[in-house]
């Protein structure tokens, strides 16, 4: 067989569709970087629509497996996608890469799925080292009200207690929530140092801009978040509200070092955007089925692929990562970032770093 | 006299300020050709509508062969043997003349329950229909959609449902209104048809028709009984010339 | 002579037979049957769609039920099916893994629920029926999302095994089983279905849709009746639900969003509400229409979607059915003028 | 004297069915004229083409001079038609004085010349259209179609529903109105005998067509004629 | 307390801009327009492009999306709703939603999937002290803005013949033509009005809300709540209806966040059982 076939599946419309245009985004751009022959093997990406329904990803996944013979799935836009089709990935032994949903559990669903995105409470734990020894003692934390919100504020209570600071109050905002004014008067009549928010990028900048319509930096609070809520995607409309908020996260587009500075530029050439952490999943997940292929010289066979992945270890545009080969899980340098303007945008510039940081769940559980 | 079948006692509706129905009481015995006449808004069909229960009466009662129906919703009393015609047309625009009747008689024989076997597999109903199409010249017209037929079939239509239901107590409002001349006996043959177990309390404003049909009138005026009595009393008293009738000539 | 005709203008001439025209089974309708049955073995790499275009379709029958045929609006029907659906998952990951008696459970659960809302819908206008059917199906979604520990919230609930239907068949990842599964339950339900509509039952209330004034007045407990159908309704949207999860053993919040009623209430439009036909039809147009153009453009499917059905609501009335019906009147116009027999 | 209306070879029917086929007459200014004709035989399709309100074929329509017959309705009521629907169509969700004031076009006719004429209304003013009695929504409708102080009335069975006493007031207004107001007035009613002494003519209407025409006066004498034009002849369609 | 208060008055007003031009074409003209919001994310959309582009003023932009957005509703109006009026709610139902897809692909290729934001000019920034409360500058100016709006609506429905006429034309159009309604011209105006509205809605929600291509969709659910629980024949019912779903939901999430996320929902539920047509709304017999 000489194509090795990849299926992405992707949410490319509906809410999420602007994560599957960054990762969609992302993967043909490697590909054009790279070509589109590996170890003598002409690579085809089949990118289909979940429109970020279950079942219908997992019917997708399986089409692509059993009609389309491919030899990796990859994509999935958010948890329920990924996990519903686990059990596909176990059973056509295929290897699976998650570029973009971030709840710890997934790669425990299948010995064939592997992360090249980030874990939620692998970004948020450094946040919560990082702001008890900056002066934050006393935290409320606000998060949306669902899986991920909750590994969220579960993740940063821990971390952040351990580490001598005291959380004074959780705060849930339903998920269609236009409206944070009580949650934020509540989290200013505690009287915190400082405001944890995790909400889904999109959400974000209704927070930011309520929280300084609010003032609440008069009284002394200050907003720390994690990376998605200043996604680089619409981080630039926020406006100066958003001027020196910090955050945690694995990617920044303003991250300094040469593949970075080539990515950013190719993409906002290729799809006239700045890439986002999601975008960056799918570059190296690219990156990954490239290497494995490399290292199995072509051989597509599933187990093997999945074999070749694990352990890899390469230079990101986000840094150096390496995908564990325990959990399948990706290790990668998480930053501590403040928003500034460079010349005339907004972007999360990193000033701290956390190195080769593991998904704490797991890390725990051990 | 004879019993009662259809009673109210000091019955009364009001809308907001005004009194539609104003304490009215009166008796229909068995087998009655009773008419009930009025000036426009004197309160006729609001007291049609109180005994069938399409209102609630803001006081008094409503008697069915003795028993209080008063508080029953309007499905139960027809149930028990009370149903009537619509001033305003009340059909299924969508539905045949023949799907209406057979509908009707399968809801009195508790057939309209059934949902196995396909509406017109009971031949007893569909000859009956048949015959109440006929009886009222609608067969032309059985396999129209009622919306494109003509007014005056449809009001036909509306007589024959009524009818379907074979109720001991039948009230008509104004069942001609919208027939010509010449075809409003076919109404009154049908209606006249009817054996005396069925008691009939008739709404007209056409006197030639309510003085050919009813034996006594009630005359009702701003939602009170005005005067009861024989059709040629009424037929002749004054003051109901004055309030109604005006110069209308009448042959009783 | 299809069986479009006959549900549109009676063809026989005696009572008996207008009344018995829309009940009598047409080859067009039995061909249907064998030809779903058949692209098991002539078209096994559409089997997974054909999977969810039946389940669709059962879904939107049981829709059809209360707005085609008794005028109870919806958008919250999707309620069921989640319902339905979380039952069923449920049941096979705590160990009750045979799935008929799962579809039995998941349609008595949402037949309950179904009674109990039932009597929020008998009175108000379209816009209000719609709104309170809407929000039962949004606080059914939050309670979903509240209760995670139960239904696995929004990362959904995993684990679920199903076990091989009537003891013999296993779900494979070809998807022939859910199949075959999905579209013997459909055919069932849909002749039961049949039976129901074009019953005196039926007649009645399409009734009660037209003039519930003149149903009362002919002594039918009409709220009685709108209670039943819409239980009924239910039943068969929980078995819809149950078949979804028990194909995909998983279930997930997205059961129970706003877009499955709204689906629901496009597909059966655009099929032609009022005729059990016109949920079939809908929702494999709707599926085909969206597999299509989705694997064209994955992003802008939505766009041709909507052109579709704008245009299909401006030259046809009654959705596809309707749409047919014009057309077909338009050639017997034309064939008459021409003087052809 | 010139004819207000003229209609020549009027076609009109729904969808596949031909309703009027060839419908001819005119009628002069201040003229009246009664409608009659067995049920379905074409009277209120022929009135409600005169509206514009169904489907019209061809044949020509002429208003004082101008030929209406491309006229949308909303035109042709300006031009001066008054319209009586036959099922009266009150406005529901308006009161008895919105149903009038908000079609009112100016002229001798107001709300208080029609409250005057019906008394009735004018007790009932802040009923909304659905809370009236049958009666009670015809005298709204003529009083309405009064209200736009057309030329032409054109009204279809106004005396439906009305207790006698109205009915005699509502024929000697029409009369009243006809005479010496200059209006015209085309009245469809069952009740040939009523017409008579207040229509210049009579025409009868049967499967669309034109059977007969005459002089009410003429009529007067024996009307038992016009029983015998209306009699049911064959009841095979 | 007071600031409770306060909040959930603006969130309601927040909720009455987005539905206001909805109460006019769904309310009024009993149309089930679910592209209301295609309708509000033009003006949304203008207002982004405006003042990101081209650096427009926001205050030239709120005149602008409503013009924009009417002009729009004028041209879809006579080419496309004029022949849904007589059709069926179901057909309406199909057809709007069908424009909403359209417009929500059309957006995504013009201006992508991601949120655009747009930053309020200076003016309208920050907080003034309002009888001893914080208040939000620009929610004041947005609650003016609909008070004004309500009212004069509300007057020139009711008290002028232009009212009656339209609740003449929606209860029976072929009766009213006949009568010498211009049933078109109030049609196409009224929408053309309504669909003014909407835009305005989306101009004025752009900062609070942000616009992305599924807007439509994400607030159709508001939008419908509004118009339902204030009842469709007043403008003055959803306005007091999105005071009170305001003021409800700011309080509740703030004295029992758990619940948090069913109050809107539970209230309109409750609402509509005790009150079908609304809790303003004028029952209408048949
Ligand atoms: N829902 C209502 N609200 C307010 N008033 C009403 C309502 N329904 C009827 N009315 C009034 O009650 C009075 C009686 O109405 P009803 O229909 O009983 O009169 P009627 O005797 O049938 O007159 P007609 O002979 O014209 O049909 C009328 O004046 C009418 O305006
Ligand atoms: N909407 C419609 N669609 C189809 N056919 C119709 C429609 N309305 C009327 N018809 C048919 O047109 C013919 C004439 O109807 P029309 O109402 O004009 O008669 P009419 O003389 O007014 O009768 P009536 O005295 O009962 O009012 C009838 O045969 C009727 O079946
Ligand atoms: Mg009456
Ligand atoms: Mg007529």
């Amino acid at each position: 067989q000489q194509t090795v076939k990849i299926g992405l599946i992707l949410p490319m419309s509906g809410p999420f569709a602007s994560t599957g245009r960054q990762i969609e985004g992302m993967a043909k751009l490697y590909m054009a970087q790279n070509g589109n022959m590996v170890a003598g093997k002409k690579i085809e990406l089949i990118v289909k629509d979940d429109t970020g329904t279950a079942d219908v990803t997992k019917r997708i996944a399986q089409e692509l497996v059993v009609n389309e013979k491919v030899s990796v799935l990859a994509g999935f836009g958010l948890t329920p996608l990924a996990l519903a089709t686990a059990p596909i990935a176990t059973q056509a032994k295929v290897p699976t890469i998650v570029m973009a949903a971030a709840t710890s559990i997934i790669t425990e669903q299948s010995p064939y799925i592997v992360r090249t995105g980030f874990t939620l409470p692998q970004v948020t734990a450094p946040l919560a080292e990082w702001a008890p020894k900056n002066g934050i003692k006393k935290v409320v934390t606000l998060v949306s009200d669902y899986g991920p919100g909750h590994d969220a504020e579960k993740a940063f209570k821990e971390t952040f207690t351990k580490g001598g600071g005291q959380v004074l109050a959780e705060l849930r905002v339903p998920m269609a929530n236009p409206e944070f004014a009580p949650f934020l008067q509540r989290a200013r009549d505690a009287k915190p140092d400082a405001l944890f928010v995790f909400v889904p990028s999109g959400v974000g900048s209704a927070v930011m801009k309520q929280f300084a319509e609010r003032e609440l930096a008069k009284d002394g609070i200050r907003l720390i978040v994690t990376g998605d809520v200043l996604d680089d995607d619409i981080l630039n409309g926020m406006g100066d509200t958003a001027l020196g908020v910090v955050s945690s996260h694995h990617y920044s587009a303003a991250h300094n070092s040469p593949e970075n500075k080539a990515l950013v530029e190719a993409f906002k050439k290729s799809n006239n955007m700045r890439p986002n952490f999601h975008g960056v999943g799918g570059y190296d997940g690219m990156h990954l089925i490239y290497q494995a292929l490399k290292k199995t010289n072509g051989d597509a066979d599933g187990t093997k692929l999945l074999e070749a992945m694990k352990g890899q270890s390469w230079t990101s545009p986000r840094g150096p990562v390496s995908i564990d080969p325990e959990t399948r899980d990706i290790v990668q340098n998480v930053f501590i970032r403040k928003v500034e303007k460079v010349n005339g945008e907004l972007y999360n510039v990193e000033f701290a770093t956390i190195e080769k940081v593991k998904d704490p769940v797991k890390a725990a559980k051990k | 006299m004879t019993a009662a079948v259809l009673e109210t006692q000091n019955l009364s509706k009001a809308f907001g300020g005004l009194v539609a129905t104003n304490d009215v009481s009166f008796k229909l015995p068995a087998g009655a050709r009773h008419a009930l006449i009025g000036p426009n808004g004197a309160g006729k069909t609001t007291l049609v509508n109180l005994l069938t229960g399409v209102l609630q009466p803001t006081s008094g009662r409503i008697l069915l062969k003795g028993e209080d129906i008063t508080s029953l919703p309007s499905h139960q009393r027809v149930k028990r043997g009370l149903a009537r015609t619509f001033q305003i047309n009340q059909l299924f625009a969508e539905l045949t003349p023949l799907q209406h009747i057979v509908l009707a008689i399968s809801e009195r024989e508790g057939a309209a329950t059934g949902w196995w076997r396909p509406v017109g597999s009971r031949s007893d109903i569909v000859d009956e229909a048949e015959a109440l199409l006929r009886q009222l010249t609608l067969t032309d017209v059985r396999d129209q959609r009622t919306e494109t037929i003509a007014y005056g079939k449809q009001r036909l239509l509306e007589i024959a449902v009524a009818l379907a239901a074979r109720p001991a107590v039948l009230l008509l409002d104004e069942p001609a209104a919208g027939v010509p001349e010449t075809e409003r006996h076919q109404i009154l043959d049908v209606i006249a048809a009817l054996p005396d177990s069925v008691t009939l309390l008739l709404i007209e404003h056409d006197m030639q028709l309510v003085f050919r049909f009813a034996k006594t009138i009630s005359v009702l005026v701003n939602g009170g009984l005005f005067m009861e009595g024989p059709a040629a009393e009424i037929a002749r008293d004054e003051r109901v010339k004055k309030v109604y009738l005006g110069e209308e000539v009448v042959n009783v | 002579m299809s069986l479009l005709s006959s549900y549109f203008r009676p063809d026989t001439a005696t009572a008996t037979g207008t009344l018995l025209a829309p009940a009598r089974w047409r080859p067009l309708e039995i061909l249907f049957w064998l030809v779903a049955a058949s692209l098991l073995w002539l078209a096994p790499s559409k089997v997974l769609l054909l999977n969810e275009i039946a389940i669709l379709a059962l879904f939107v029958l049981s829709l059809d039920l209360i707005l085609g045929y008794a005028g109870i609006v919806s958008l919250g029907h999707g309620a069921f099916l989640g319902l339905g659906a979380y039952v069923a998952g449920l049941l096979g990951k705590h160990g009750f893994t045979d799935p008929i008696a799962g579809l039995l459970v998941a349609g008595a659960v949402s037949g309950l629920l179904g009674f109990v809302t039932s009597f929020l819908l008998l009175r108000g206008s379209d816009l209000t029926k719609l709104m309170v059917t809407l929000g039962v199906a949004l606080i059914l979604r939050e309670l979903a999302n509240k209760f995670s520990n139960i239904t696995g919230g929004a990362d959904g609930l995993t684990g679920v095994v199903i076990g091989p239907v009537l003891g013999l068949f296993e779900f494979d990842i070809f998807g022939k089983t859910a199949y075959a599964y999905s579209l013997a339950v459909l055919f069932v339900l849909f002749y039961v279905a049949r039976r129901l509509v074009n019953s005196p039952y039926g007649l009645l209330l399409r009734a009660i849709k037209g003039n519930s004034l003149r149903t009362g007045a002919m002594g039918v407990p009409t709220n009685r009746r709108l209670v039943q159908i819409y239980t009924i309704a239910a039943i068969y949207a929980g078995i819809a639900g149950a078949l979804l999860a028990q194909t995909s053993q998983f279930v997930s919040l997205d059961v129970l969003d706003f877009h499955r009623s709204a689906d629901a209430l496009l597909i059966l439009v655009l099929g032609g509400s009022g005729h059990l036909w016109g949920a079939v039809i809908g929702s494999i147009a709707f599926k085909f229409m969206y597999d299509y153009l989705a694997a064209i453009t994955p992003q802008y499917w939505q766009f041709w979607l909507g052109l579709v059905l704008v245009l299909i609501v401006l030259f046809g009335k009654g959705g596809i059915l309707g749409f047919v019906q014009v057309a077909r009147d338009w050639l017997a116009h034309r064939l008459k003028q021409g003087g052809v027999p | 004297m010139s004819d207000l209306l003229t209609v020549t070879d009027l076609r009109a029917g729904y969808g596949e069915a031909i309703v009027l086929d060839g419908v001819s007459f005119s009628l002069a200014a201040g003229q009246s004229l009664a409608l009659l004709g067995r049920n379905g035989a074409g009277k209120t399709t022929l009135i409600n083409t005169l509206v514009g309100a169904t489907r019209y074929r061809s044949g020509r329509i002429g208003l004082n001079g101008a030929d209406i017959t491309g006229f949308r309705s909303d035109r042709r009521a300006v031009a001066g038609i008054g319209w009586v629907p036959q099922e009266r169509n009150i406005f529901k969700s308006l009161t008895v004085e919105e149903n009038l004031t908000a079609v009112a076009r100016p002229g001798p006719w107001d709300v208080a010349r029609v409250f005057e004429m019906f008394p009735r209304l004018a007790e009932r003013r802040r009923n909304m259209g659905n809370q009236l009695s049958g009666g009670e929504q015809q005298m709204l409708a003529v009083g309405r179609a009064l209200m736009l102080n057309p030329r032409l009335m054109l009204l279809d069975e106004p005396l439906e529903g009305l207790a006698p006493i109205i009915v005699e007031e509502l024929l000697a207004a029409l009369r009243r109105i006809t005479r010496d107001e200059g209006l015209s007035a085309i009245i469809v009613e069952q009740n040939a005998r009523k017409l008579l002494p207040i229509t210049d003519r009579v025409v009868v209407l049967e499967r669309g067509r034109i059977v007969h025409a005459a002089d009410s006066a003429s009529l007067v004498e024996d009307p038992s004629k016009i029983e015998a034009w209306l009699a049911v002849s064959d009841d095979s369609h | 307390m007071l600031t409770i208060l306060f909040d959930g008055f603006a969130y309601g007003m927040i909720l009455f801009v987005l539905a206001c031009g909805l109460s006019v074409t769904l309310g009024l003209m009993n149309f089930i327009n679910l592209a209301h919001g295609a309708f509000a994310m033009a003006g949304g959309y203008l207002t982004v492009v405006l003042m990101n582009r081209f650096g427009v003023s926001f205050f030239l932009c709120i005149p602008a999306g409503f013009l924009v957005s009417a002009a729009l509703g004028i041209l879809l109006e006579r080419t496309l709703y004029v022949r849904l009026y007589a059709r069926s709610h179901l057909d309406q139902v199909l057809f709007s939603i069908g424009l909403v897809f359209m417009a929500v692909s059309g957006i995504d290729y013009f201006m992508g999937a991601q949120q655009q934001l747009i930053t309020l000019p200076p003016s309208l920034q920050g907080r003034v002290n309002l009888f001893g409360i914080q208040v939000g500058v620009y929610r004041l100016f947005v609650i003016a803005i609909c008070l004004v709006l309500a009212l004069a609506l509300q007057l020139v429905l009711t008290r002028t013949r232009f009212g009656s006429q339209l609740r003449a034309a929606v209860d029976d159009a072929r009766v009213a033509r006949g009568l010498g309604i211009n049933v078109s011209l109030i049609f196409t105006f009224t929408f053309a009005f309504g669909s003014g509205l909407a835009g305005l809605g989306g101009v004025l929600g752009a900062e609070i809300l942000g616009m992305d291509p599924t807007f439509p969709l994400k607030f159709m659910i508001y939008f419908l709540v509004v118009i339902s629980v204030g009842g469709t024949t007043t403008l003055t019912g959803p306005l007091l209806a999105s005071i009170l779903l305001g003021i409800a939901d700011v309080a509740g999430k703030y004295y029992v966040p758990t619940v948090g996320s069913f109050i809107i929902y539970t209230i309109m539920v409750v609402v509509l059982i005790l009150r079908p047509q609304g809790l303003f709304g004028r029952a209408t017999t048949r």
